[in-house]
Order: structure tokens, then C-alpha cells, then sequence
């Protein structure tokens, strides 16, 4: 199973900035699988995720290092302001939806039924004839992915999603992407969230000023969930448990 | 730096024809912790920005210290109260982060020594000389906060202050909210993030359809998971383990949740 | 101000150029013609072609709004301050031909008012869309009309927001002329850097869902455009091209 | 391909409309300042700046459309030729480096204010007989009260108005060029020229 996405020793540096963003990261990301990538700000999580799906430099300017392979052009991202991704061209979130495949020139039909099955998926069927800017901001950004997966992208890329969601919000959108995942796309999703993505990543990113400096399983990478940080100050030998499920297990009674 | 004593009495407010607030009664001693809480559209922003005179009640009286918020213009209520707005990156327009941070102190004309302090406890002193948009969005959250932090209010009022920051942040921003609120300063905070005002408040109010619904003491709420739900909440972790493991008093800061696990033994993986 | 009115006439059904080519003929025929009479002429067609789209009511309000300070300086100006003959009206001389030129200036701007507002009233924003896109026109074209419309409420929240916050900081925005000039700075200033911030997120927002694709986008709901649609028009067009030829002709008077 | 006749990328796009919606937006800032100046071609201008001359005038002329279309008051469409003038000027003036400083921004300003004038006067003057809505009518009113002549009192009201909201453009947008953060300023290749 070739990866959808390789890097090999790839750098990367913004326009005018001379820190580099990337240093020499190798990674492979695999189709039908959730991927979290984390670190602290300023770490490269998110220029991670525009490098990985081409992104940068096309749209962002910078130089680009070592080798990157890209086995598709369908790619789709999403922000964490729901509000600054909507067309704005549509006055219904059927409409909204339907601006990807349309403007790829689909026929009607086709387009309809790609709409159809993308709002069914995220659970927004029932606001299909609401204005989007009527919408909370938990549906507006199931929308927002919604209007990409209508365009059945082979890698979705996420960064922090859910930052401007309140918690029931957040939940729901991070319990969409393993789905999405079993749909075949490969999902690249980077957040401070380690909570949530101790959920629903298979594998997770950790990166420190620009270099991976660990991957794997979130329980063999994430050390910093409320949950293990109480583990470990309590005595708890590693892998820390990362939720209170894991901990109780972990506790000889 | 000493707080004042914040007070709403039958504080009603309407935006337009709607009522949003029917008669709000609260008395916060100088110095309180206190975390707003409650469901979307229940008036906890209108509840804050009526501090801070950018809002006028329709009835009722709302008084920071000895000042009757009604007789004040905001840029006046700002020597008494910090308001830090939840995407106060928006506000930033200077060229370094060190003369953005004292827009504040030099409008009221306050020492520059507020702004020092800020930058140090909110961890910018490195980035003091960097353009604040050359910054990624996250720091400049902690430079808005910063830029309030510097004036040194008596009162500090957060709306979603912890949004989208690293861990890092967030453990800045809980310990400098601690630092303040044990000088004396009196802080409201608005937040879904149950973890952070576990961390740092004392005492939880609950609005809910523009009523307080509730006022108990932080550990008393956030250990009550059914009180919780239908705000959409669930007990912060250290909360979850400390009743999943019927740790004794009901930790729900993480340093307390581990206090409580003294002792205990744990299995390899 | 005024938007969308909801309806079945035929202006609301017709193809969204046909109103919008009538309104602009009726801007045209306005300044061709001189006389206060011809003018009126087009006033009464403007209201015609309003009451044809049943929108004659909701269209008179705002059109009065802006019309009346407009008439009350064109007779200060031209009616009191006009030059001779003056008429005895009651205790005021009005001056003649001051009163025919404000007659000729009201009418232009009252028939553009009703003509544009009637249009603004009967032309559905997402019809307009779909009427652009089915006819190929470019998505930057469609995209800065429409969706710009859109981003203005949020524009408009963000300087409430910054002016609001910049308060808080202890700016006072009021105070002498030169304290108030300054003050536009702290003001203006972040609310530029604040959208310029958000550019890339909204251009890459826009290319992965096809905003850089070439080719025809699909129409979903291509408003019909019926023979009537194209008659009226190729009529208007006609119609003004003759009354501009006329009256370069040197007849028009 | 000869730079004026590129097609315009998504990201000058995405600026053009910003630009856009802060012409349509800033009458707020002036508002709240009690300020007698519409600022409602800085957009037009910062485009300019840091894009071109042709984004500029597509800003500027959609910024009529969509002014009429928020405000009702279609008549100031005639004015959109004087939309392209401003449009030309700015991206002269920034071509020129006016925007380094305010010692040159400003008097780029008052240049702007009455070319604008210049352009709009007699648009204003032979079409509406020197009456659009707006206070600039309100003054001209007042100058042709105290005798002067309608033309010399439509061309004064709007040259009045025109500096003071020109200059001040001009100013706010020297500032906020010079207040762009390094790695913003370099994604716009025009500011380096």
C-alpha cells in the first residue's frame, strides 16, 4: 500500500522568515487512517499539514526542502474559524455544498447526489435549506467539512477544527473523522486538543520547533492529557494512561 | 493591586425588544474567583460587557467598588476593570509586542512597570521586540491578555481566555489569573473549558435563559455531573478520576486529584 | 437598508438581468432627457415598472427617505436661489427656470431610486448567482459582488468589537478634533491587520473547493430565461439607443 | 504575460474584497469619532498599495455598486468614474513611494482630494444639478446662500470635503502600511517595488 503522502527530510520556511518552520521531517501518511499531529505553538503543526497537502508553497509562498509525493490532487482543508470558510455565494447549506462540485462542472445530477450523500454524513441534512449564517458554530463547521467531503477528497486536513466549538461541538466533530477515515480519505488533523485526539487518532505527530521527535500510537506519544499528567505526578510508570477509563485500570485496588 | 467588590442588583437588560437578562442579583467580594457558566445566548457576555459600561442595564444598578457603572464612560471603567474580549487578538495595531502591551498603562497613564510584569508572566519577554502578526494566532492571544494584564485592574474579566492555546498557554495564563487573584484582584471569567476554571476559580455561577440558575462553590458544581449536562458540560478530568476511583474530598484541581492518590499503586502497561 | 422582498409577480419570476436591465434603461432614459416633463415621464415609467413587480409600497418608503432631503436643497438651491423670473408663491419668490431645473434633478434622482430599488426589491441574490454563473460569467466577478455582501455584518461586528476594546484599553473616543483624528489609528489600523491576517485562510478556503478552477461551473437552478425575458430586454436597449441617437442628433430638447 | 493583464489570483482575489468590505465598513470608525469624513476609499487605496492599479479599480467600482445596494441610494452610481480616478492615483502615489512617510502622504492626500473633486464636481453638478445626498450638499447649500455662484459653491463643498477625507485616507493608509508585519509585507510584491 504505497502512502498517499511522503515526506522525506522535507524544510520548510515561510516567506521573510528566517526560522525555518520544518526541519528534515520524514513521514508517510496512509490512506483510511486519522492522524493527529500536535506540539506547541509555534512547533510546525500546522505547516505540517500545508506542506503535506501541497498547500505550501503553491499558496503560501516559502521554500520547500527535500522530497515530498503527493498521490492526489484532491485535497481539502479545514480552519478553525467556521465563518471565514463559507463562500459567502450561497444562501442555503445545500448551496454552500454544492459550491465545490459545481465548480468543478459536474453535471447537475452528479452534483446533487455528492451534496446528498456529504450532509448526510456530517449530520446536517436537517439544516440543508437554513441559511449558514444562521448556524451555530458547530454546524457551521460540520458545513464547512461537509462542502469539502462533497468534493470526496482523498486527504482531508484539519487544523484544530474545533477551537471555536464549544465542547458539545467539538465532541461531534471529532467523533466524524474516524468515519471519514473508513471512508478511504486519510485524515491529517493537528491540534493542542490532546484530549480529543487521544480519541480518535491512530497515530500522532509529535513535533518540537520544526522536527517530528516522536510518532506512533496516541498512548505512546501523548503525555500530556489532564489524566496523564496526574498519572505521572502520582507515580504511574510509562505509557501513561491517557483517560480516566485507562487510569482506573491502571490503579491496583 | 487591590480588588474591588463587584455588585449587580436586579439587573435587567434587553438588546432590542428581547429581554436577555430579567433581574440579575449578585455580590462578589473584592478578591473572588469567580466562572460564569451556562449555555449559549444565556446572557454571560451581556452579563460582563455591562461591567465595563459598554452596555447600559434597563433596570437595575451594577457598581465596581464605589463606582456606579452608569456614571462611566468604558475608557473610564478601564482603570478599575481589564476586559479581555475572546478574540482580542483583533485589537493588536502596534509594531512590537512590548509598545502594544503598553497601549494600555500609557492611556491611562500608568508605570511601565505593569508592562514588564505582563510580559514576564505571560512568557513574551523573548518575543517583546517581534511584531505581534508575526507571531502565530495563539501568542497573540497571550499578548492581547497581556495588554490588560499590564494596566493592573482591580478587576479582570476573561471571555473564553484559554480558546485555542497550547498547554503551555493555558498553564501561563491559569498560574498569572491565581497570581492576580491572590493580590487581591476580583476576576470573571466566561468559559466552556471546565479544566480551567477547575484550575482557577473559587465559585461557579450558572446562567441559564438570563436568571442566575445557580452559585455554589467551584468544587460543589464541577464534581456534580448532573448538575453539569444540560450545560452541555461534563466534570473536568481530575474531577471524572477522583469519582471514578471515589478519591476522597472531591479533588477537581489536578494537583489536588494527585494529593488524593498518594499512596496509591499502579499496574505496569 | 432595504432587501430581497419575497414574491410571485412577474418581476420577481422573470430572468434577474430583465429587471436589472430595465432599472438601468430607466437610469439612462433620466439623463437623456431635459425637460421636466419628458423626465416625469420616466418617473411614472419607473413606477409603473415598480408596480408591476407589486413592490410599488415597499419600494415608495425608502425611496421617499432618500428623495426628500434631495428635494427639500434642490428647491433651496435652485427653487429660492435660482436666478429670474421669479414666481410669487405666497410669501416666497421662487425663481422659474430654478424650479424647472429642480423639477428635471428631483425627477432623475426619483426615477433612479424607484427604477434600482425595484430591481434591488425583485432580484433574489442566489437567482442572480445562478443566472451569472449558468451565463459563464467569471467566479471573481460573481464572488466580489455577492459574497462581499456577506462578509460586511461580520466587518461590521469586528469594528464594533475593536472600537469597544480599544475603550477598554483606556483609549477615549471623543475629546478635542486632534484627540479624535488620532484616535482613528488604534482604530483602523487593527482592524486592517486583523482581515489581512485572515487572507490565506479564506484564498486556500476558496481554492479547495474549486474557486481557481477553469472551465464552466455547473448552474444547479439556472433561472429560466424566456423569449419575453430576452424581448424586453433587446426593447430597453432599443429603446435607449434611439433616444441617445435622437438627442445627439440635435433634436432632443 | 504583461503584469496589467494577468488574471487576478484567488489571494488578490480574497484582498480586493477586504478591501471592499472596509469602504463599506469604516463610515462606522468615522461615526463613532464624530468626524465630518466618509474614509470610504481607503479600501480603494490599500488596494492599490498592495496590489495594483486593476485590482484597485474593481475595488473601487464595486464598492459603488455594493454602497448603492446596502444604502439604497443608487444615484451615486454615475459616481463610479470617479472611483477609477482615485483607483489610478493611488497606485501612483504608492509607485511613487508617497506612503513611506506621513510628510509625503499627506500632501499625496490633499492631491488626491482635489483631482476627486475635480472628477465629482461636475459629475455632480451637470446631473444632479449639484445636489446628491450626503453632506457635502448641505455645504454647498450654505456656500451658495452666501452668494457664490452654484458652480463655485458645488466645486467649494467638494473640495472642502474631498481634502480633509482624502488626506486623511492617505494618512491612515501610510500607517497601516508601515505598521504590516515583515512576513505580511513580503506575500505583497508591489510594496517592495
Amino acid at each position: 500500500m504505497t502512502a498517499l503522502v511522503t515526506l522525506e527530510r522535507v524544510g520548510f520556511s515561510y516567506p521573510g522568515s528566517a526560522r525555518p518552520a520544518l526541519r528534515d521531517v520524514s513521514v508517510a501518511i496512509e490512506a483510511g487512517t486519522v492522524t493527529g499531529v500536535t506540539g506547541l505553538v509555534g512547533a510546525g503543526a500546522s505547516t505540517l499539514l500545508l506542506v503535506a497537502g501541497g498547500f505550501a508553497p503553491r499558496l503560501t509562498g516559502g521554500a520547500l526542502t527535500g522530497a515530498r509525493h503527493l498521490a492526489t490532487e484532491r485535497v481539502g482543508i479545514v480552519f478553525a474559524t467556521p465563518w471565514t470558510q463559507l463562500t459567502g455565494l450561497a444562501s442555503t447549506v445545500l448551496g454552500e455544498v454544492a459550491f465545490g462540485p459545481a465548480s468543478l462542472g459536474r453535471p447537475r445530477e452528479a452534483v446533487l447526489a455528492a451534496v446528498e450523500r456529504a450532509i448526510g454524513d456530517l449530520g446536517v441534512a436537517h439544516l440543508a435549506e437554513r441559511d449558514p449564517t444562521t448556524l451555530s458554530g458547530g454546524e457551521l463547521q460540520r458545513v464547512v467539512v461537509a462542502s469539502i467531503l462533497a468534493m470526496v477528497p482523498d486527504l482531508l486536513v484539519l487544523d484544530d477544527p474545533a477551537a471555536e466549538l464549544d465542547p458539545a461541538g467539538a465532541d461531534a466533530l471529532y467523533a466524524l473523522l474516524p468515519s471519514v477515515a473508513a471512508r478511504g480519505a486519510a485524515v491529517l488533523v493537528a491540534t493542542p486538543d490532546t484530549e480529543r485526539l487521544a480519541r480518535v487518532a491512530d497515530r500522532v505527530l509529535a513535533l518540537e520547533d520544526g522536527r517530528l521527535v516522536r510518532s506512533g500510537p496516541p498512548g505512546a506519544v501523548l503525555d500530556d492529557t489532564d489524566v496523564a499528567r496526574i498519572a505521572r505526578a502520582a507515580g504511574c510508570p510509562a505509557p501513561l494512561p491517557l483517560d480516566v477509563a485507562a487510569a482506573v485500570e491502571r490503579v491496583v485496588r | 493591586m487591590s480588588g474591588h467588590a463587584i455588585r449587580f442588583e436586579g439587573v435587567r437588560f434587553a438588546y432590542g425588544g428581547t429581554e436577555v437578562l430579567h433581574g440579575v442579583t449578585l455580590d462578589l467580594p473584592a478578591g473572588s474567583a469567580v466562572a460564569i457558566l451556562g449555555p449559549n445566548g444565556a446572557g454571560k457576555t451581556t452579563l460582563t460587557r455591562l461591567l465595563i459600561a459598554l452596555l447600559r442595564p434597563r433596570a437595575g444598578r451594577v457598581t465596581v467598588g464605589d463606582w456606579d457603572v452608569a456614571t462611566k464612560r468604558p475608557d473610564e471603567m478601564a482603570r478599575r476593570v481589564g476586559y479581555v474580549f475572546q478574540h482580542a487578538d483583533q485589537q493588536l495595531f502596534e509594531r512590537t509586542v512590548q509598545r502594544d502591551v503598553a497601549f494600555g498603562p500609557r492611556c491611562l497613564g500608568r508605570p511601565a512597570a505593569g508592562v514588564d510584569r505582563a510580559l514576564e508572566e505571560l512568557g513574551l519577554v523573548a518575543v517583546a521586540d517581534v511584531h505581534p502578526y508575526d507571531l502565530p494566532p495563539p501568542s497573540r492571544k497571550l499578548v492581547a491578555l497581556a495588554g490588560v494584564l499590564a494596566m493592573e485592574p482591580g478587576v479582570l474579566v476573561l471571555d473564553e481566555p484559554t480558546a485555542g492555546l497550547d498547554r503551555v498557554g493555558r498553564d501561563l495564563v491559569v498560574a498569572a489569573l491565581r497570581r492576580r487573584n491572590a493580590a487581591g484582584v476580583t476576576s470573571v471569567v466566561v468559559s466552556h473549558d471546565v479544566a480551567f476554571v477547575a484550575e482557577t476559580a473559587e465559585r461557579v455561577v450558572v446562567l441559564r435563559e438570563g436568571v442566575v440558575a445557580a452559585d455554589a462553590p467551584v468544587r460543589k458544581l464541577l464534581s456534580d455531573a448532573a448538575a453539569l449536562a444540560p450545560l452541555g458540560l461534563e466534570p473536568p478530568p481530575a474531577a471524572a478520576l477522583g469519582l471514578a476511583l471515589g478519591l476522597p474530598g472531591a479533588p477537581i484541581r489536578v494537583e489536588e486529584c494527585v494529593a488524593a492518590l498518594g499512596g496509591v499503586r499502579w499496574r505496569g502497561a | 437598508m432595504i432587501g430581497y422582498v419575497p414574491g410571485r409577480s412577474p418581476l420577481h419570476r422573470a430572468h434577474p438581468y430583465t429587471p436589472l436591465a430595465v432599472a438601468a434603461g430607466l437610469l439612462f432614459l433620466a439623463f437623456a432627457f431635459r425637460s421636466p416633463a419628458a423626465v416625469w415621464a420616466v418617473v411614472v415609467a419607473a413606477a409603473v415598472f415598480a408596480a408591476a413587480g407589486g413592490v410599488l409600497g415597499a419600494v415608495l418608503r425608502p425611496a421617499a427617505v432618500l428623495a426628500l432631503p434631495t428635494w427639500a436643497l434642490l428647491t433651496v438651491l435652485h427653487g429660492l436661489l435660482g436666478g429670474p423670473p421669479h414666481l410669487a408663491l405666497g410669501p416666497l419668490a421662487l425663481s422659474a427656470p430654478g424650479v424647472e431645473r429642480a423639477l428635471v434633478f428631483g425627477g432623475r434622482i426619483t426615477a433612479i431610486l424607484l427604477a434600482f430599488l425595484t430591481a434591488l426589491v425583485t432580484v433574489a441574490p442566489p437567482r442572480l448567482v445562478e443566472a451569472m454563473t449558468a451565463r459563464g460569467v467569471p467566479f471573481g466577478r460573481i464572488y466580489l459582488l455577492v459574497s462581499t455582501l456577506t462578509v460586511v455584518p461580520r466587518m461590521r461586528a469586528r469594528v464594533r468589537q475593536i472600537i469597544d476594546a480599544q475603550q477598554c484599553r483606556g483609549l477615549r473616543i471623543g475629546g478635542s478634533p486632534l484627540a479624535r483624528v488620532r484616535a482613528l489609528g488604534p482604530l483602523v489600523v487593527p482592524l486592517v491587520l486583523s482581515a489581512l491576517a485572515e487572507v490565506d485562510e479564506q484564498a486556500l478556503a476558496l481554492d479547495v473547493r474549486g474557486g481557481s478552477a477553469a472551465g464552466r461551473r455547473t448552474a444547479l437552478a439556472p433561472p429560466a430565461d424566456h423569449a419575453a425575458d430576452r424581448l424586453v430586454r433587446w426593447t430597453v436597449l432599443v429603446g435607449v439607443v434611439a433616444v441617445y441617437a435622437w438627442k445627439f442628433a440635435g433634436a432632443g430638447r | 504575460m504583461p503584469p496589467i493583464l494577468r488574471p487576478v489570483t484567488l489571494r488578490e482575489l480574497v484582498v480586493i474584497r477586504l478591501g471592499v468590505a472596509v469602504n463599506l465598513v469604516i463610515g462606522q470608525v468615522a461615526a463613532a469619532l464624530l468626524l465630518p469624513v466618509f474614509l470610504d476609499t481607503i479600501g480603494t487605496v490599500l488596494v492599490a498599495a498592495l496590489v495594483g492599479p486593476r485590482a484597485a479599480i474593481v475595488a473601487g467600482l464595486t464598492s459603488q455598486v455594493l454602497n448603492a445596494v446596502l444604502s439604497g441610494n443608487f444615484t451615486w452610481l454615475p459616481f463610479g468614474l470617479v472611483q477609477i480616478v482615485i483607483a489610478l492615483y493611488a497606485a501612483l502615489a504608492a509607485r511613487l513611494g508617497a506612503f513611506r512617510r506621513l510628510s509625503t502622504a499627506i500632501p499625496a492626500g490633499l492631491g488626491l482630494g482635489l483631482v476627486a473633486a475635480s472628477a465629482s464636481a461636475p459629475i455632480s453638478y451637470f446631473l444632479f444639478g449639484g445636489v446628491t445626498a450626503g453632506g457635502v450638499t448641505a455645504v454647498t447649500t450654505v456656500i451658495r446662500a452666501l452668494g457664490a455662484p452654484l458652480p463655485v459653491a458645488v466645486a467649494a463643498a467638494s473640495y472642502s470635503t474631498d481634502l480633509l477625507d482624502k488626506s486623511l485616507v492617505f494618512a491612515l493608509v501610510a500607517v497601516v502600511l508601515r505598521s504590516l508585519p515583515h512576513q505580511m509585507a513580503v506575500r505583497f510584491p508591489m510594496l517592495a517595488r
